[in-house]
């Protein structure tokens, strides 16, 4: 039995009857300047790499209506435990543009202190938790910080994202699990966007869909066009809900495309139709947002302006003052590696501070990946 | 009983006696009192009390809430567990054998060992994972491997391992209060051998302090968990045959390691034996040799030698042979004089 | 929606109409007499290791039918990823009883040369891969040895085993997977006995059976009473049909019962409800198939006798030869680490060779688990 | 061109400049067209040739039996390599980079090393494990780590590491015909650095035999993969700065370990540096030290120094710090005469 793929709004931006959430204007216009937002900040992410100014970058274009869409139905108080292609979520809670692209360039300005690779961000102020590298491992977590809170009593919901790819990982299977057995107030988003770099869906997986993959941890499993940032909220609304009532997780898997090749690393022309990719490109979630802006007269020239140029000058100003933090200090790489240091930890910190006092150290280091 | 407590070495605790098992079971119960955050779980911790026994009683008396079963899947055991870390609980998670941590492994090498730093301190991951590992029960491969190696080459994990049922206590307990991830092994083979005093109530130990087991002059031996009793007698052997005076230096803790006892140590006696059950190669002890050759190596009469398990896999019939008996022991000792 | 539970014997011992599989009359004993002996066998091991000349056992009672109906249903050039509960497929591929118990006793009559504790058997004269402890490893394994073979165009079919807390393992998931994204020959059998160790279904997983965990994999997922060898038989050779036509994976859950504790160091009745073990001891698939041969005028007293107390004497012989085999040599322990031994290995050959020389060397070794 | 074969030192082989990508690539090919049960597959292997391209244009000439694409999941390629292997194939897998092996490791600890072991020898495992590892790529801690000390305590496991073109050709396709499992570890900072002179066609490097990268008479510098580069600019520094003679021993097999070459080497010139990428504490290193302290500790005139990463995660931007560079091996060679 195929599930149905919801959606709410037609490629000419009209909600079904009956369906429209009936969001507040200045709310459906908020949604609509993050989503811009969203991109705005993944072209300047993309040059900046292009331009060697920052080591890596990977672009969610094309993704803004699945992951805003979802998260927009949690409460400022609820977690996120994120993959890597979420970004727009920071700005959905407020994180300043200079604090994300201080993570691009890992300088002093980066709450990770220079740790991780660019886009890998961490700000507890947003209950946004640290995103690693490794696909599908926040999965698992998500389970276990819903699991603790239930168990204390509190209504904290958790929403945690992996791509198609993602379904695969050990992670998956064993979050779900966890999040099911205990009844734990999980949303499980799967962004679905046909690729895991170079592996289309159907040699990800034989199932036919990802959605369905909730049968077999005994949750529900919903399918939503992911492109359409109203099914999006209103499933996500639901999951939200069910979670917060004491009912148990959610697996949601949003149906929409990787416009961008997989990173910065990575050319997608190798290994991809153009065709397939021309046919996405023209169901655009900003642009069937905007139609329904336009049908809800929501839209102006102005308002678009403001939109996309006002937020690109925007972070134009917030790349220069994040360029412009001072690298972060040798003595940081012994931090934070326990509360305290051990003693070992002391002496090598010594022992660089020397090297480097001295002069003439520093390895060759290359490009990601080459 | 009452006794000197011998962290602070001031004041008369209360103490009873217990064997390893007990004492472990009685931290869990004392930390679970104490700090509404601890909770217990884990493959077999509820109704069954775990394979040992160590998490019997938890469930009936602090509830389902605080300690209970989990699926087949260290996996979601420890991705869990990290999680709930992470959201500011103090998650003990039970693997049943160490060998059977590998499923999860990534959780722990790459998540809970590096939350902290790759947050820049904003999230942190104060969890405890409790595994009995080791031979001494005829488990055969996979219920008697020693892999603490992996965890001491993992930067942000500490690794804990008791050698004495009041150390056992004492240490579990520090683990649970510490901020940081905590790999605490258990020497199963000594679950019930170790039969001591240990303090009631609330006692810690601190870790990163290694406990001289036994003062000597002639020659030291590094060990820790299981080996510190085997080495004790080996150590009585050296003293009958050869005159031998050994100091024997229990680690207690591997990571962060304590250093400056094990190199006062080899510098007064000038000869050193490292002995642990995991394989040879690529074992812990090889890290001792090490810092003890970079560090000390103008204070040696002798080769740093190494008593270990072969470089083979823990083998089921001839394990009393794969493991360092007294008497292999004794021989490494004497190797340090003659060789 | 619910899989329905396949049944063929009522628990009279009558086969529903339509669904016999008609197998021959002595091909019918013959399965009989292996139910027999499988738990004969089983009996004899927990025996020796009450008794402690053994240091563990595992028994299969009341999984009988679950795992021989399921087995019977290959040709013998067909492979075998065990877990550890299927003793009986030994029988069905003929491996002497010496051996099996040889390996109880770890000695020299051992085919794995002692290395590994009682019920962790290999055979390769039978295609059955040595059995390892961590659970679910085997079915990644079995996913791949089938991608190799149907790659090759070969027609071997691949059965791979293991219980309801595997599911849960990180191999289900990428086994399955696997299996069904490249369509490999393999067969998935989930023997749902109701407990892993102390851990019931329902806190195993909240999926409503094993069987539907198919769904998230794409391949044909099916529920069969594990209690009557003929419906096991039935599904999993159509399921073999399947794999060997090139049709793909299949997962069968087989619903049975865990009659005996987890092994010879559990003691069931301390998590464990009384009445639904009894309930169960009811359900007997040896009984259930006596009731059918009895229907059919296959059974007497004499041919009873034959499966039972023959078979015990011939166990009872076997255990006799097996235990007075001579130990393995020390030296032993050095082989098979690789094909050639290292210069290491070499030099701890001979370093445990002039310890042993010495004599006194051995440490003090205790029970399992304690 | 032309040149002698390394290995058997007769004959006169074509030779062929390439990178260390174009030799692994071409280990590949020759291998697949030798021998039909050798497979390639992993994560994005296939049409994309690889994300550092190792596997370009396999999939092409081979087609979908051979070289494939596989799901994300590194415990299915893993399990599946042990099954392919166990059923009489030779699988190559690789995994995308070695900081993502820890979801399949249980297959490699627990299956692949024991499977000859645990079955008397009755079921073997010959599957090689490809990954690239170690940093400078400006990777973070993902992609960036060197785990190769798990692999190496793990009895029954084989690692393999190249530091030049021609010996990553030559050790490939060797450990592909090698009937044990061996890890295969690339070290992705010399990928295209390190070009010259490769064989054409067959051309194997026996494992377990050392290479003396350069022969010197005051000082012994132990190293492998990329740092091999890194301390021949240490060893001009050396001999420019203070005039040592530093001989360089490349191990390039791990497991099995060249011993008899370290210590003859050792034994020569008395003092030893060595050198790795991994955190210092429990690398692979330790174990090298730990070998020289016990058997031939008598020969030592200083410290045996380790010149290593730091016991952190690895670190984004203060990498270039982080990875031992000439400078720094320079001063722990100097430390062995001064200390
Ligand atoms: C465990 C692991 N294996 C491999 C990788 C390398 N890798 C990075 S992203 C990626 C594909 C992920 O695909 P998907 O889950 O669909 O997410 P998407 O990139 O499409 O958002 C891979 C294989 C990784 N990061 N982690
Ligand atoms: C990875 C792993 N974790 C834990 C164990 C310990 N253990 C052995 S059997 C078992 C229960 C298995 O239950 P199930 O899969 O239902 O099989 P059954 O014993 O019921 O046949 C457990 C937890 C193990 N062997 N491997
Ligand atoms: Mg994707
Ligand atoms: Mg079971």
């Amino acid at each position: 039995m195929s599930l149905e793929l919801v959606t709410i709004l037609d490629k000419d931006g009209k909600a079904q009857r009956g369906k429209d959430p009936n969001l507040p204007p200045e709310e459906l216009q908020r949604l609509y300047k993050l989503m811009c937002a969203t991109r705005a900040l993944d072209e300047r992410g993309l040059a900046l790499q292009r331009q060697g100014r920052i080591g890596f970058y990977l672009q969610s274009t094309g993704q803004e209506a699945s992951h805003l869409g979802s998260a927009y139905a949690l409460q400022d108080s609820d977690w996120l435990f994120p993959a890597y292609r979420q970004p727009g979520i920071l700005l959905l809670r407020q994180i300043p543009y200079e604090k994300i692209i201080a993570e691009w360039f890992g300088n002093s300005g980066d709450t990770s202190k220079g740790r991780q690779m660019p886009v890998h961000y961490s700000f507890r102020q947003a209950n946004f938790v640290s995103i690693s590298s490794p696909i599908g491992t926040q999965l698992s977590q998500a389970a276990g910080a819903g699991m603790a809170a239930k168990a204390r009593g509190e209504d904290t919901v958790f929403m945690t994202f992996c791509g198609d790819g993602g379904t695969s990982s050990n992670d998956f299977h064993c979050g779900l699990n966890f999040a099911a057995v205990y009844k734990a107030p999980v949303v499980f988003v799967c962004e679905n966007n046909g690729w895991a770099i170079s592996v289309p869906n159907d040699k990800q997986t034989a199932s036919e869909s990802m959605a369905i993959k909730a049968d077999a941890y005994g949750m529900p499993g919903v399918r939503v066009d992911g492109n359409d940032i109203l099914a999006v909220y209103r499933v996500t609304k639901e999951a939200v809900e069910r979670a917060r009532r004491g009912d148990g997780p959610t697996l949601i898997e949003t149906v929409t495309y990787r416009i961008a090749s997989h990173s910065s690393s990575d050319d997608a022309d190798r290994y991809r139709d153009k065709k397939e990719f021309e046919a996405w490109q023209k169901k655009d979630p900003i642009a069937r947002f905007q139609r329904y802006l336009k049908h809800k007269k929501l839209w102006s020239e102005d308002f678009e302006n403001e939109c996309v140029e006002g937020t690109k000058d925007e972070i134009a100003a917030a790349v220069k003052v994040a360029e412009a933090m001072p690298p972060v200090g040798p003595e940081t790489m012994f931090e934070d590696v326990y509360m305290n240091p051990t003693q070992q930890l002391k002496d090598q910190k010594k022992h660089l501070h020397d090297l480097v006092q001295k002069g003439g150290v520093g390895a060759e280091v290359g490009h990601f990946p080459l | 009983m009452t006794a000197t407590n011998p962290q602070t070495g001031k004041g008369q605790a209360k103490t009873k006696v217990m064997t390893m098992l007990e004492a472990i079971n009685d931290a869990m119960k004392v930390e679970m009192r104490n700090d509404d955050r601890v909770v217990v779980f884990g493959e077999d911790v509820g109704k069954k009390g775990g394979v040992f026994g160590t998490t019997m009683g938890l469930h009936e008396q602090f509830g389902d809430n605080r300690c209970f079963d989990t699926p087949l899947s260290e996996c979601g055991i420890l991705g869990a567990g990290v999680g709930m870390a992470v959201y500011g609980m103090r998650p003990v998670a039970e693997i049943q054998f160490l060998d059977f941590i590998y499923p999860g492994f990534d959780q722990i090498v790459s998540e809970a060992a590096k939350m902290r730093y790759r947050s820049g301190g904003e999230y942190t991951c104060p969890m405890v994972i409790r595994s009995p590992y080791g031979g001494g029960i005829r488990g055969g491969h996979y219920h008697s491997q020693s892999s603490e190696a992996y965890f001491c080459h993992t930067p942000g994990l500490k690794v804990v391992i008791p050698s004495t049922p009041a150390d056992a206590k004492g240490l579990l307990i520090s683990s649970i209060r510490d901020e940081d991830p905590v790999m605490f092994l258990e020497p199963k083979a000594i679950y019930r051998h170790a039969k001591d005093e240990v303090p009631v109530g609330e006692h810690t130990v601190e870790l990163g302090k290694a406990r001289i087991a036994r003062e000597g002059t002639d020659v030291t031996v590094l060990c820790y968990g299981a080996m510190v009793p085997v080495c004790e007698k080996a150590a009585d052997l050296a003293q009958e045959e050869h005159g031998r005076s050994v100091e024997i230096v229990d680690l207690r803790t591997l990571v962060p390691l304590d250093e400056h006892t094990i190199l006062e140590s080899v510098k007064k006696t000038g000869r050193v034996v490292v002995v642990y059950e995991a394989p040879k190669t690529g074992g812990f002890g090889g890290e001792l040799s090490a810092i003890i050759a970079e560090k000390a190596i103008e204070y040696m009469e002798g080769p740093i030698v190494r008593v270990a398990g072969f470089d083979t896999p823990f083998p089921y019939s001839l394990e009393h042979l794969y493991m360092p008996d007294p008497k292999r022991v004794a021989a490494g000792i004497e190797k340090t004089f003659v060789w």
